[in-house]
């Protein structure tokens, strides 16, 4: 992951569907840019994001996972982002508990129309995920190259 | 609204409790109010005032003391403002104020009663010339 | 193994400008699985669509991966070219990397090597993917509309006129809900049963529709297009085929100090009673509870003054079961109890009353035969005082009054004003209020008619206190632009009291699995785009069920709801989405975490029989999804401790090959 | 020190099955040593009257027994301690056993004693312990008789015990107790305030001692999943042994999670630990973030309760926030 000395993180987002995976669309539709380092995996809703997915991306070597889904309110089946909230509070929580640093997680709603509030976030997300470094704490050795 | 204010107003909110912008401007308060035509400043006004810094011509207005402190309009408002507790927040206010002495060593031996407790007089002058 | 093609499409330059395309393909020929790579100018053109075709015959592809646009674009157009060669459609899987990629990347080696990384999470992803096929599930050809308001007639009305069977459900002896119960209606004061009643003897006579009165909807099973019902007819103790209407058995019943529901207690009906004129059906009903015969044996008084010998002491609650395709909800509202307002004095005087017990007042048919009179002396009342928003807007206590606007009052508050000063000029009459609400066709102009030409004082503010006095209420309020206290001596007080949803709606909603909001108003599918829909499949929502509402929006809704049912109702098969979620069995535990985060109520649990490796059987409690009721969120995915459950489509395994390849 | 006697128990016991109201007793009897109590399935007064125990060192909680036990003919008795009696109400919200086929008689407890406690009070070379009273006498291998006060050597979970009040029973024997204004978020406490870096060097030497031995995840209450996902090759966890050290924190983590807003903080996990891991320290997070977050929730104070994580209100908290109020350092 080491490009001329320069440390690129490696980025895990999880979009929704309806919302996020449409707002990141709209991101491309109006050429804003966002770090490369930054994957998608699309979803049908954020609720389908298990804990285990999260954990691992990071066993793989991620650097930072972000959740999307729609607004709280917005979902498209009504109630999936209010249990994805809870759940990612919870275990984002106990990541943090466990000394990992709490900005590697994060989970940002981010409608389909809201293009521009998903390049920004994956800007500043990329950024601050950048500034802490390789994810020593949570990784499989067996997994790196 | 000027630093000043903003403190003085966050202040108030603290003290109280009570958040001014739940208010929907009903004037249930003052409709309750036994006191309405003894004051200057009614409940609602108490609210709105507090609400948009307009906190100073509470402080200087007798309306301050004659709230009775009934809670009607507590027990009323519909949206839970509890204007009762806002009166009482500028009260305080008031009377916390430094350097503004409500009474001075010199008006004591004016006020001096046979009948009242020195300790009433001690305490109250502590109080109030803080 | 999986035999799979990719495609990477070019766009023009739109996706070769920054990632190269020939790169691409090259290195995902490497990728396991994948026996042929290539790329195209336009991969969705019709030669496009051709190189796809031909190559899923040629190498006998079983996946594909299409390199090109966002999914939301063109992955319909791929599932069907796949399935136009004979491949399952949902064995295509798209990796967007265009405008998540050449869109957003500048640099042509940046663009190149993310473009392959999202290739192989797709490959990744196909190389688990199972081929897919849609459920079918049959639809059955009728309605059932539970409630006989205004809604629910209106709903009935138009499925029934759209050719397809209906019943409603009405709890009340008769149809026609609140609407029944009102004088006039906002904006145009014409009289409410001037409009309903036509519609309610429509009702009756339509071929199509069933009427179970006096009835209610005890048990729903199944899902959409196939809902099995429970309905109980309550014993009337009167042969409804046999009964004529006739209304002699009402005037004779010895029984007379029975208070009149209908008129909100303020005058008294006999034992046996129709609740009005026009009630449809026109039947009568003992009131088992009154009568002297159902409790003692004692009088008969009705059946023999009944010539058609309708009276059926011995009539027993009847369970009715069908079948349905789809169920509106249409159990509307009431005005919430006053008790909690000691202030207004609602249980102090007789002449503090709520707003639909003055509609009463007012209506012809009503106690006081449409006579403007105090409940208390009979007398005329010349000062009376509208009190607006009691127990609407009220957040301080969950007890007393409900957190949100109920929409009608501002409304009704104007029409009782006007028409009280139309009809009695001398009366004086006050309207308080918080804000006046009127955004409705012609209704800011009605209010404003009210102010400007019935000289009805409206006055910012709310009223505190009424105490009654003598004959008199002493009403004590604030005028907010005066910043005056008023006190007026009223003869009569009108409390505009918030309305919440009817009290059967709850329950009912747990049979349908139909979810509520906090304020037990049931709620939609999508609250702008699909508001007349509940989450749940094939349930439907109708008038003030759904959120308060008046007759104007009532009915429009009523009529979309039809419209959605006979959208459904049209169908002789509904084709499900395959992308559901489906639980192993051996593994579920059957704790019930699923179904509790299930929007939708597509799980339920049954006892399953598993043979054990030593021969013997065990039940064991499962649970088992509805595909035809699933939408697949794949909130149950998550919740499942065991992860018996899963999702067709985003399997937790397809999902982690997707981390995997991209953090590789 | 516990205020009901294993006779006590023996003559219920004995009681319910002579009137036929059960058949067999779910207890515990002497393992290998003095303090390693075992549960039990006693069928028989004869079995009953020799080998039935009930002492400070009968830690073990039943509820978990009952999954097995139920798919049998005919009813079980089971003594719950209030621990216990939180884990029942949960399995039965969870469906996990048939309600009708268990006989329940609630007991009192008055906590359990640490085993490692008392060796380091006593010294190795334990060839028996005998509960009087209020203290142990521990018999050694090299020195005379000790007596230990059992206060002295309770059970972490004993020390900070969150509720004496049995929940669910069929009958109780003695008193019941109440539920406790118990210190047990203390620790947590202690680690929320610490740096990110004291806590991963924290749990970097607590964890790495883990053998996989899964004993936390055999005893757990909360742990009755059909097929565990740590053995089933399609979760994409399974794993059976440690390689590095993501594994022991991904264990650990998911098998936390598994169990939040399910688990009755009921203890066992540390108790079995033979690494002495203090796992009740990342279940106690979990119900301490769940009632911070959520308003307070205790798994299994009644059947049928909506567990926090299958709930939900629209205004919760948002992760972000979440993380921060959970963080006491940087709070």
């Amino acid at each position: 992951m080491q490009v001329k000395g320069e440390y690129k993180p490696l980025i895990v987002a999880f979009c929704c569907n309806w919302c996020s995976y449409a707002g990141a669309d709209l991101a491309g539709n109006n050429r804003l840019n966002y770090p490369d380092n930054v994957k998608i995996i699309k979803v049908p809703c954020s609720c389908r994001v298990n804990p285990m997915f999260v954990l691992r991306a990071f066993q793989r070597g991620a650097d930072g996972v972000i959740l999307c889904g729609c607004h709280p309110g917005d979902c498209h089946y009504t109630s999936g982002n209010y249990y994805t909230r809870r759940r990612m509070a919870l275990l984002f929580s106990m990541l943090n508990y466990l000394g990992i640093e709490k900005e590697r997680t994060r989970v940002e709603w981010v409608s389909a129309a809201e293009g521009a509030k998903f390049a920004a976030t994956m800007n500043e997300f990329t950024e601050a995920v950048a500034a802490l470094g390789e994810n020593k704490r949570l990784e499989d050795l067996r997994c790196k190259k | 609204m000027n630093k000043e204010t903003e403190n003085l107003r966050k202040e108030i909110v603290r003290i109280s409790g009570v958040n001014p912008v739940k208010c929907m401007r009903c004037g249930k308060c003052s409709a309750t109010c036994p006191a309405y035509d003894e004051m200057e400043y009614h409940p609602h006004q108490f609210v709105y005032m507090v609400e948009s810094g307009d906190i100073e011509p509470l402080l200087n207005s007798k309306s301050l003391y004659q709230c009775l402190t009934c809670f009607a309009c507590v027990d009323r408002c519909p949206r839970g403002v509890e204007p009762a507790k806002l009166v009482e927040a500028v009260r305080l206010a008031a009377v916390r104020k430094q350097g503004a002495n409500h009474l001075k060593a010199d008006d004591i031996p004016a006020l001096l009663d046979e009948d009242l407790p020195q300790q009433a007089i001690v305490s109250a002058f502590r109080k109030y010339s803080k | 193994m999986q035999r799979i093609g990719v495609f990477v499409c070019w766009c023009g330059s739109n996706i070769a400008g920054t990632v190269d395309v020939q790169a691409v393909s090259e290195a995902l020929k490497n990728e396991p699985g994948v026996v042929f790579s290539t790329n195209y100018q336009y991969m969705c053109s019709q030669a496009g669509q051709d190189i796809i075709k031909n190559a899923i015959k040629e190498h006998k592809l079983t996946g594909m991966v299409v390199c090109s646009c966002s999914p939301r674009m063109h992955e319909a157009t791929f599932r069907k070219t796949a399935a136009a060669a004979g491949l399952n459609s949902y064995m295509v899987e798209i990796a967007n990397i265009r405008e998540q990629c050449s869109w957003v990347h500048k640099d042509m080696q940046i663009g190149t090597e993310k473009a392959i990384i999202l290739g192989k999470a797709a490959i990744a992803k196909v190389n688990l993917n199972a081929p897919l096929v849609p459920g079918e599930s049959p639809v059955t050809k009728r309605a059932l509309v539970i409630g006989g308001g205004i809604a629910g007639i209106q709903t009935a009305l138009d499925i029934a006129e759209a050719g397809f069977p209906v019943d409603i459900v009405e709890t009340k002896p008769t149809i026609g809900g609140k609407m029944a119960q009102l004088d006039k209606t906002f904006p145009t004061l014409d009289c409410a049963a001037c409009i309903l009643t036509p519609k309610m003897v429509d009702v009756a006579q339509n071929e199509n529709i069933r009427i179970f009165s006096y009835s209610e909807v005890t048990e729903v099973k199944g899902f959409v297009g196939n809902f099995d019902v429970k309905i109980k007819k309550k014993a009337r103790y009167v042969k409804e085929d046999v009964c004529t209407g006739c209304g002699l058995c009402t005037e004779k019943c010895p029984q007379k100090k029975v208070p009149n529901e209908f008129n909100l207690g303020m005058d008294n009906r006999r034992a046996i009673y129709i609740p009005f004129a026009q009630a449809v059906p026109k039947v009568a009903t003992i009131d088992p509870n009154a009568c002297n015969m159902l409790k003692n044996g004692k009088c008969g008084v009705c059946a023999k003054v009944c010539a058609a010998g309708a009276i059926d002491y011995k009539q027993q609650d009847e369970i009715i079961e069908e079948k349905y395709g789809a169920i509106v909800a249409a159990t509307g509202f009431n005005p919430i109890s006053m008790d909690k307002f000691d202030e207004y004095a609602y249980n102090q005087s007789k002449d503090v009353i709520t707003s639909l017990e003055f509609e009463r007042l007012t209506n012809a048919a009503g106690p006081s035969a449409g006579k403007l009179i105090r409940p208390s002396d009979g007398k005329h009342p010349h000062t009376i005082v509208f009190v607006q928003c009691v127990g609407s807007r009220c957040a301080a206590c969950a007890e007393k009054g409900k957190e949100y606007c109920s929409k009608i009052c501002c409304m009704y508050t104007a029409k009782h004003a006007m028409l009280t000063r139309d009809k009695y000029p001398d009366t004086e009459v006050y309207v308080f209020y918080i804000d006046v609400r009127t955004p409705g066709k012609n209704f800011d102009e009605f209010y404003r008619r009210a102010v400007e030409e019935y000289g009805v004082h409206y006055i910012k503010g709310m009223v505190g206190k009424v105490a009654p006095e003598g004959d008199k209420l002493m009403v004590q309020a604030s005028d907010l632009l005066a910043n005056k206290q008023l006190h007026i001596a009223a003869d009569l007080v009108v409390l505009a009291a918030a309305i919440e949803p009817d009290k059967s709606a709850r329950p009912l909603a747990t049979m349908l699995t139909a979810s509520m909001d906090t304020n037990d108003f049931f709620t939609e599918a999508h609250p702008k785009l699909r508001p007349v829909e509940s989450p749940t499949a094939g349930i439907f929502l109708s008038g003030a069920c759904q959120g308060p509402k008046d007759i104007p929006e009532t009915v429009s809704q009523a009529s979309a709801a039809a419209a959605k049912v006979i959208g459904l109702l049209c169908k002789d098969k509904l084709t499900g989405n395959p992308c559901v979620a489906h639980s192993n069995e051996l593994m579920c535990n059957g704790c019930s975490s699923c179904e509790r985060v299930c929007p939708y109520g597509a799980i339920t649990y049954i006892d399953k029989e598993f043979r054990m490796p030593d021969r013997t059987t065990r039940v064991r409690r499962v649970a088992s999804v509805n595909p035809a009721v699933c939408q697949g969120c794949g909130a149950c995915t998550v919740a499942c401790p065991s992860g018996a459950m899963d999702l067709n489509g985003f399997a937790s395994k397809q999902i982690m090959a997707e981390v995997d390849a991209i953090c590789k | 020190m516990q205020k009901v006697t294993g006779e006590l128990l023996i003559n219920k016991a004995l009681e319910l099955l002579d009137n036929g109201t059960v058949n067999r007793v779910l207890g515990w009897k002497r393992g290998e040593f003095a303090y390693d109590m075992t549960p039990a399935v006693f069928a028989d007064a004869e079995e009953l009257k020799n080998n039935f125990v009930f002492n400070d060192f009968c830690g073990a909680n039943f509820s978990k027994y009952l999954i097995a036990e139920t798919r049998k003919e005919g009813k079980v008795l089971v003594f719950l301690k209030p621990c216990d009696s939180y884990s029942f109400n949960q399995l039965l919200t969870e469906h996990r056993f048939d309600r009708e086929k268990v006989y329940a008689v609630g007991i009192p407890c008055e906590g359990m004693v640490d085993i490692s406690k008392v060796k380091k009070a006593a010294g190795d070379g334990i060839l028996d312990i005998v509960c009087e009273n209020d203290g142990l006498v521990v018999k050694t291998l090299y020195d005379t008789d000790k007596v230990i006060d059992c206060k002295e050597v309770l059970a972490e979970r004993c020390v900070s015990c969150k509720s004496r009040k049995c929940v669910a029973y069929d009958e109780l024997l003695g008193e019941n107790g109440d539920v406790l204004d118990s210190s047990r978020f203390d620790e947590v406490e202690k680690l929320e305030k610490m740096t990110e870096d004291e806590r991963y060097a924290f749990w970097q030497n607590e964890l790495s001692r883990c053998i996989r031995c899964n004993a936390c995840r055999d005893v757990c209450p909360a742990c009755t999943c059909e097929k565990c996902v740590f053995d089933n090759p399609d979760s994409g966890v399974e794993n059976k042994a440690v390689s590095d050290s993501f594994e022991e924190k991904m264990f650990h983590i998911i098998r936390a999670f598994h169990v939040a807003g399910r688990c009755t903080d009921c203890g066992e996990c540390s108790r079995v630990c033979p690494q002495h891991i203090p796992l009740h320290l990342l279940n106690r997070k979990f119900i301490k973030d769940i009632n911070e977050f959520y308003g307070d929730y205790q798994a299994g104070a009644e059947v049928g309760s909506r567990a926090p994580l299958v709930n939900y209100t629209v205004d919760d908290l948002e992760p972000s926030e979440a993380v921060q109020k959970g963080d006491a350092d940087n709070a």
